[in-house]
């Protein structure tokens, strides 16, 4: 079949190996995007990761480009160190809800407000996937986890963060937006996006943040096509999608 | 006729593309591969459209899309 | 150079640079932030970067992450803001990366005071983070050893790829001395092939501290093991002072009470008492056998710290019974005179 | 042979600078020399004071709890370091805004008026300069070329103030010569 | 009570309870997260708080705030948890407040792995944070023994107004074992008439480690020095199994390290071998003069430990070389099998 | 004199003591008011206040009621301690813009978040006073400190940090307002508004944040009478006074 | 007396509680248990195992590198655990998801078909109970009764599930003693 | 008539109370107080309309203000 031609495929960016993620768990798909869109800005070769504590501690096995592992909540810092360093690198961090909206709050409000120039992928399960189901702070009120196993209950723990929202409200300017995975149409948003995100960062624009809702069937305990079900039904009247922030703004955006 | 090809070790089963498929023709076999999982498979290949939301869908990077001749695709991607 | 009349800190900011460093990310903390006041002005000077972190523990990932892709780097803080990095320090040796910390110590524990003080010499030496790692730890005594150890820093974090700590108190940093700056081009750090600068033409590079295979852990703790030891035989540094022969009583003490304690020394010398010095340079590696050697020819050790008594277990260690070690300390910034050492000498001669 | 000198009085009164000129005179003549600052947080009405240290061999102690030499700008100055002063030792008073004395017989205490010596010379400003002239005069821990050198640099880019300052220098320089045993 | 079969995380959780606290403030970590969970089901049953913190630095400075206004209060981490305490711990010893800390250890440095390790001896015994504390120190080596350590930890910490830990490792804190819970009512915690309850009919209760003023910071350190004093005196716990007389080997190992090392000198014991083992309970204080004793009586030392070395060094300070001090440690989460003891001992008699 | 009345004197919450703030400092203002609020709603005996890391960390010695002393950033992790331990007790804390919003990013954004029943005075002079004029995240564009000596760069440090804003982007219901002390007109509101806070804290309803822009004149290298000039010229117009949301606004506001 | 036994399998298979059961039976008999899971991150695909120890002499080593006696459920179970029991040792395999042996010569290879034995006798998922039967008929680590009460105590909630696993426990039980030194 | 009683040795001499008076009836000593600061002091105690804007500007709580009788405020304080 000399003239077939293969219209999809693992991309580059991506390594051979088989993840340990949960079967069905989207990070497997967020992987996909980010490693595509490396590839089609052809940014690989000048690509530094910085993989998160959580479930995608693991990453940089399957990432085919440099990496740096972070302690929990600091990529940010990481990238920051990076970046500042070796300014012709792209540098990206994939976190968690955990890691990046709980222990490393700090971290994220200050990367993001001194418009460091890297990109943030950051991945909204609305649990701790890693330890086996803890609360997060987007953990849905009244959803139930392990240590909040009357469900969260808002007068305790508050009302879930929503991050996209949080640093769009930030005066330095950045890219914001939040995407889903839970559908091929959402997959193709999604992917947009994150280009997007690296793109600017190729062009050294500005900070950007794609917050990407994503399954964790395991600790949900939900089937997979059940917890796309449920992403879509309770987290996405939650978490909004959309475009929250764009450098084109402008600082008093 | 575009072509599906479905890595067998690498599926976990866990019929996203199965889903994702318009055309419904896909299926779960009922044999476990090396890892334990009941695979993806194509039920009926003469109705594949080559869309790739199979592929699009898939976690494990399990599937492949062939067609022949140039294609005009349905979406960016 | 020619000799310059400096402000201990602000040296200590020089000497990086002519170490050839040329990142620093830290947060402001007395008694040091001369340190990033300095650079401010100074790196923008030389192309370098400067940036006030929101935090010590982003500082030292900052560190983590500038170290990792290839250059030279260091922060500087103290006591509280060097406790805030502990788990980053731990993740660096745990990833072997070579950084330079500076802790210009305050009196603790907590918020304590903002005087001189020595009472991190545990957490420097036994390592204030978790797991199995030791900092390298260099104690200046003068303004002038400051710079030179904080070169000399850069140069063994570099040969070890571990992170290595100039330990001094708030005299070292608030201190004007004369001070000479290597004259001749920056020292060149080694190649660092296993950076993080893109994987361009070769495979990927990856700096970590996780290994889930106990196999692939214990490798790792193995080979931090090996530097230690390597480090125990080839970089122990100490000075002795008047401390040759036969010793009524040999004292022990570094950083600037070292140097007060020379006053008292002296003093005691001048009045044919037989009393010296053994000031270790190197808090880590500990100069063992040099101290079991210099305890056996003396009749009693006696310690001093600014602290309640932190190096002078080390020195027990050391001595291991040769002769009775004693111990005179003073905390909260209160500072020995060399008067108050010469009575300390006596009540134990 | 190593002198340690105490130098205090409020901030603003350029205690720090001359302290500073006693250390860069002092290594200029080739002498170990060192000083050290009080540090600490933002405490406004507090003494602030530093301590210098010059001497032939090097400097072991660069703080003091009994100076040698101290020279005092205000009162709670004298108040707290008065009694710590060596016995023996010099200590220099600015008799302008201190009306009291520290009552000590086993020292030698000069009084300098230095900011109506300043004053007389055009300003109050150089009353540092005076006391500093007072020192030097006092104690020759350093020499008075040395620091009219220092003045000539310090002042380089104004140099209008360097002839107010050399004259206030010379003027305190006198006042510790007069009576020195 | 009678036995209930426990995993040791759980256990943890209920002896608190059962010790009269009411009060958690934690971040999850494994191998203790079961803790957290434990506890955020039984703490609403008993009418406690359970609050799950942002980190660990907000949970270390939740227990300052809960300790001051004079409720039990404690945490549980695990090694990367516990370094990113360390500030918070140095300001809780500083301010001389009660309060447990709970470290289940894992292999570090840095994030290490998750597997079992006795790596963070040093930071628990010698102080992770800035300045002169100490923590007190327990040690257990069965989940019985964890829940009797937790409840003395909180009378302990109580006694001294001082931070206390227990200290075990993922074996402790996964394994289930048979345990019993004290009957009878829970003990009462002293009165603490300096806690922040509102300063009513009475003046201000100021709970702090700052004291600018030396001689007042001083003071401080010298009151926590009389303690650590007062718990080498008073409270220094230690087992001697089949220690007495002469020994040809004297094996030195704490927590689980010790209940395996026992297996093996039963085999040599019954070989007639004269072997026997010393096993620190508490590791600060720590059985100096025991240990002495002891290895007087031994031809050779062996320090069992679950790291590359770290309590080996204060069981070379307390042997004084009296005996040859033998060192036999795996990390990264490999465990010696009674059968690797039995060798490394043959290897030493 | 006998039917003389004293129409204002220092309230009972304040101690006779002198503080160590320098001249024309509003810190000491800023005590005052808070002092008053207790005395008005006597609360005094019921207060614990908990004294940040900066020029404040002394606040203890001039406030007549219980006091704890946090590390750098970390008081509403203590406040949040003592307050779910002793709920009947009134918690505060005293914080600058080093403290609150740049080392204690994580421990704001999640106290405020999780709705604790505390109430932050947050004293913003967009430097860092205590350690001798650093630049602060509340450091304007262009303001001139010892670690931006050239002025902040927004391309280097970001923007400033607006945290009124910041926060009450959140979910959970809160109380934050904005404030100044610069003129007597404004020090009557900012009364008002810390008052306010803590009447909803007495009345067990929610988070409170009062956000008060004060003046550092020896940092500013201004006399105290053009720092109040500075604070209004520069400070308001990037700063805006105002109510930014209350309780009322309820969950979704 | 001490034995230790290791179980072995993926997810899901009822490993870590028949284990559980294990240890509660020997507790109850009054003898001196310790249980210890495999735990980690979430891995799928991995398998989970869990060692229990039983003794009449309190126990030291909760974990065992060559376990006594070994119990594996599935494939990868027995090439990870198979070649690690101990010489004399007792190898308790699951047929029905096994097809290949341990080939070893020096230990007792019990294959027992599980899922099937337990399909017929009316559920896949009592295969866990199958083996148990069959570990306590091969070793006597514990007494059968006291196993068929901790089922009574297990499923007291959903009690019509009791028979069910009390069969497929004595029908373990029996393979257990079939051929049994 | 309203009083106002400036505590001399309290007053940092920032002259906030000067500038917030509506009377300018506020000035600065010349003489400096034990801490070394020039005081402020009343000029003119005859124009005092017992406002308080002077005691709420001032940051040192150095001033105290009296008056006879009753008095309505102009302002909620
Ligand atoms: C300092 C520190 N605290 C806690 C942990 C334990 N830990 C590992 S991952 C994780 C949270 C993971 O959740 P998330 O960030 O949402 O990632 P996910 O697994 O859900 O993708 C935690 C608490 C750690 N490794 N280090
Ligand atoms: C962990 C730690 N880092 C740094 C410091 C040093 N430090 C003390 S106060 C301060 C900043 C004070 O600024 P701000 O919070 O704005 O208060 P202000 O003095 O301006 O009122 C800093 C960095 C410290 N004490 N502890
Ligand atoms: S635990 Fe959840 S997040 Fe982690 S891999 Fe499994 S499904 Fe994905
Ligand atoms: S390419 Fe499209 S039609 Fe073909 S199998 Fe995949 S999803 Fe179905
Ligand atoms: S989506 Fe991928 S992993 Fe899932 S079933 Fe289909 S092929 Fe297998
Ligand atoms: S330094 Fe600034 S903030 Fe601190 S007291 Fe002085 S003026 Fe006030
Ligand atoms: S009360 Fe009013 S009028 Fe009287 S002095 Fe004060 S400010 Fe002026
Ligand atoms: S405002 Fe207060 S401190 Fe300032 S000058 Fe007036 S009285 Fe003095
Ligand atoms: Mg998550
Ligand atoms: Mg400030």
């Amino acid at each position: 079949m000399a003239q077939t031609n293969i219209i999809f495929k693992k991309p580059e960016s991506l390594t051979d190996r088989i993840t340990h993620y949960c079967p069905g768990c989207t990070h497997g798909i967020i992987h996909r995007l980010v490693a595509e869109s490396l590839d089609e800005l052809d940014l690989r070769e000048r690509t530094v990761g910085i993989a998160p504590v959580g479930c995608a501690v693991l990453s940089y096995h399957y990432f085919n480009c440099d990496f740096q592992e972070a302690a929990h909540g600091r990529a940010p810092a990481l990238a920051t160190g990076q970046k500042r360093s070796r300014p012709e690198t792209i540098v990206f961090t994939y976190q968690g809800d955990g890691d990046l909206a709980s222990i490393g709050a700090a971290e994220m409000i200050h990367s993001a407000n001194r418009g460091e120039k890297i990109t943030i992928i950051f991945v909204n399960n609305a649990i701790y996937g890693m330890t086996g189901g803890q609360m997060a702070p987007t953990t849905l009120p009244k959803q139930v986890t392990s240590t909040c196993p009357a469900g969260r209950q808002v007068d305790q723990a508050g009302y879930p963060l929503r991050v996209a929202e949080l640093l769009a409200t930030l005066v330095t300017p950045s890219f914001i937006q939040r995407v889903s995975v839970h559908s091929p149409r959402h997959i193709i948003e999604a992917k947009a996006a994150i280009k997007r995100a690296f793109a600017y960062q190729a062009e050294g624009r500005c900070f950007s943040l794609v917050e990407v809702l994503s399954t964790c069937p395991t600790n949900w305990g939900l089937g997979p096509l059940e917890a796309l079900r449920w992403l879509e039904e309770n987290m996405i009247p939650y978490y909004p999608l959309g475009v929250k922030k764009t450098p084109e703004d402008g600082p008093e955006g | 006729m575009p072509k599906v090809l479905i890595e067998r070790d690498r599926c976990k089963g866990c019929e996203l593309c199965n889903a994702a498929c318009p055309q419904k023709i896909l299926g779960m076999s009922k044999e476990i591969n090396a890892k334990g999982y009941f695979c993806a498979q194509v039920i009926d290949y003469t109705r594949c459209i080559g869309c790739r939301l199979c592929a699009i869908s898939c976690p494990d990077v399990a599937i492949t899309v062939r067609a022949h001749g140039v294609r005009y695709n349905l979406f960016e991607y | 150079m020619a000799k310059k009349l400096m402000k201990g800190n602000e040296a200590i900011g020089e000497a990086a640079i002519q170490a050839g460093c040329r990142h620093y990310f830290a947060y402001p903390i007395t008694p040091q932030t001369e340190v990033a006041e300095y650079l401010a002005r100074r790196m923008p000077e030389v192309g370098g970067v400067f940036l006030q972190a929101e935090s010590e523990v982003a500082a030292a990932n900052m560190l983590f992450g500038a170290s990792s892709s290839g250059v030279r780097v260091f922060t500087s803080s103290s006591s509280p803001g060097i406790s805030l990095m502990s788990e980053a320090t731990s993740y660096i040796a745990g990833a072997q990366l070579p950084v330079v910390l500076i802790n210009i110590v305050r009196g603790g524990p907590g918020l304590g005071g903002i005087l001189p003080a020595q009472s991190d010499y545990f957490q420097a030496t036994k390592g204030g983070g978790h797991g199995d790692y030791h900092l390298l730890v260099l104690a200046p005594s003068t303004v002038q050893e400051a710079v030179d150890h904080v070169i000399l820093a850069f140069e063994l974090a570099d040969k070890y790829r571990n992170p290595a700590m100039v330990i001094g108190d708030g005299m070292i940093g608030q201190m004007m001395e004369p001070v000479e700056f290597p004259s001749g081009p920056a020292p060149v750090p080694p190649p660092k092939p296993w950076a993080t600068t893109g994987a361009r033409g070769r495979g990927q590079n990856l700096i970590r501290s996780l290994f889930l295979n106990p196999d692939e852990l214990e490798r790792n703790n193995l080979e931090i093991k090996a530097k230690c030891d390597q480090m125990m035989r080839e970089e122990v540094r100490f000075e002795a002072y008047r401390a040759e022969d036969e010793l009524e009583v040999l004292v022990v003490a570094y950083g600037t009470m070292a140097r007060i304690a020379k006053t008292a020394i002296d003093a005691l010398r001048s009045e044919g008492r037989r009393v010296g010095l053994l000031r270790p340079i190197t808090l880590y590696p500990f100069p063992m056998t040099q101290l079991h050697e210099a305890a056996t020819r003396a009749r009693a050790v006696l310690v001093v710290e600014l602290s309640t008594g932190q190096m002078v277990e080390d020195v027990r260690w050391a001595v291991e019974g040769k002769a009775p070690v004693h111990f005179f300390g003073k905390t909260g910034g209160n500072i020995p005179t060399p008067e108050d050492i010469t009575q300390e000498i006596r009540k134990v001669m | 042979m190593l002198q340690d000198v105490m130098f205090a009085g409020f901030g603003g009164q350029g205690i720090m600078l001359i302290g500073q000129m006693i250390a860069y005179a002092g290594m200029a003549e080739g002498r170990q020399v060192s000083w050290l600052p009080s540090y600490g947080p933002e405490m406004r009405g507090g003494t602030a004071y530093c301590t210098v240290v010059v001497s032939d061999k090097p400097i072991g102690s660069p703080v003091t709890g009994n100076p040698g030499v101290c020279v005092v700008m205000n009162r709670p100055s004298l108040e707290k370091f008065g009694p710590r002063v060596r016995p023996g030792g010099i200590l220099i008073v600015n008799s302008s805004l201190i009306d009291i004395t520290a009552g000590r017989e086993d020292i030698d205490e000069l009084r300098v008026p230095c900011n109506e010596l300043a004053m007389e010379l055009g300003s109050g400003k150089a009353a540092n300069m005076v006391v500093l002239g007072a020192l030097v005069g006092r104690t020759d821990v350093v020499k008075l070329e040395s620091v009219d050198a220092l003045i000539e640099k310090q002042f380089a880019a104004k140099a209008k103030f360097i002839p107010l300052n050399k004259q206030a220098l010379r003027a305190g320089y006198e006042r510790g010569r007069q009576g020195k045993s």
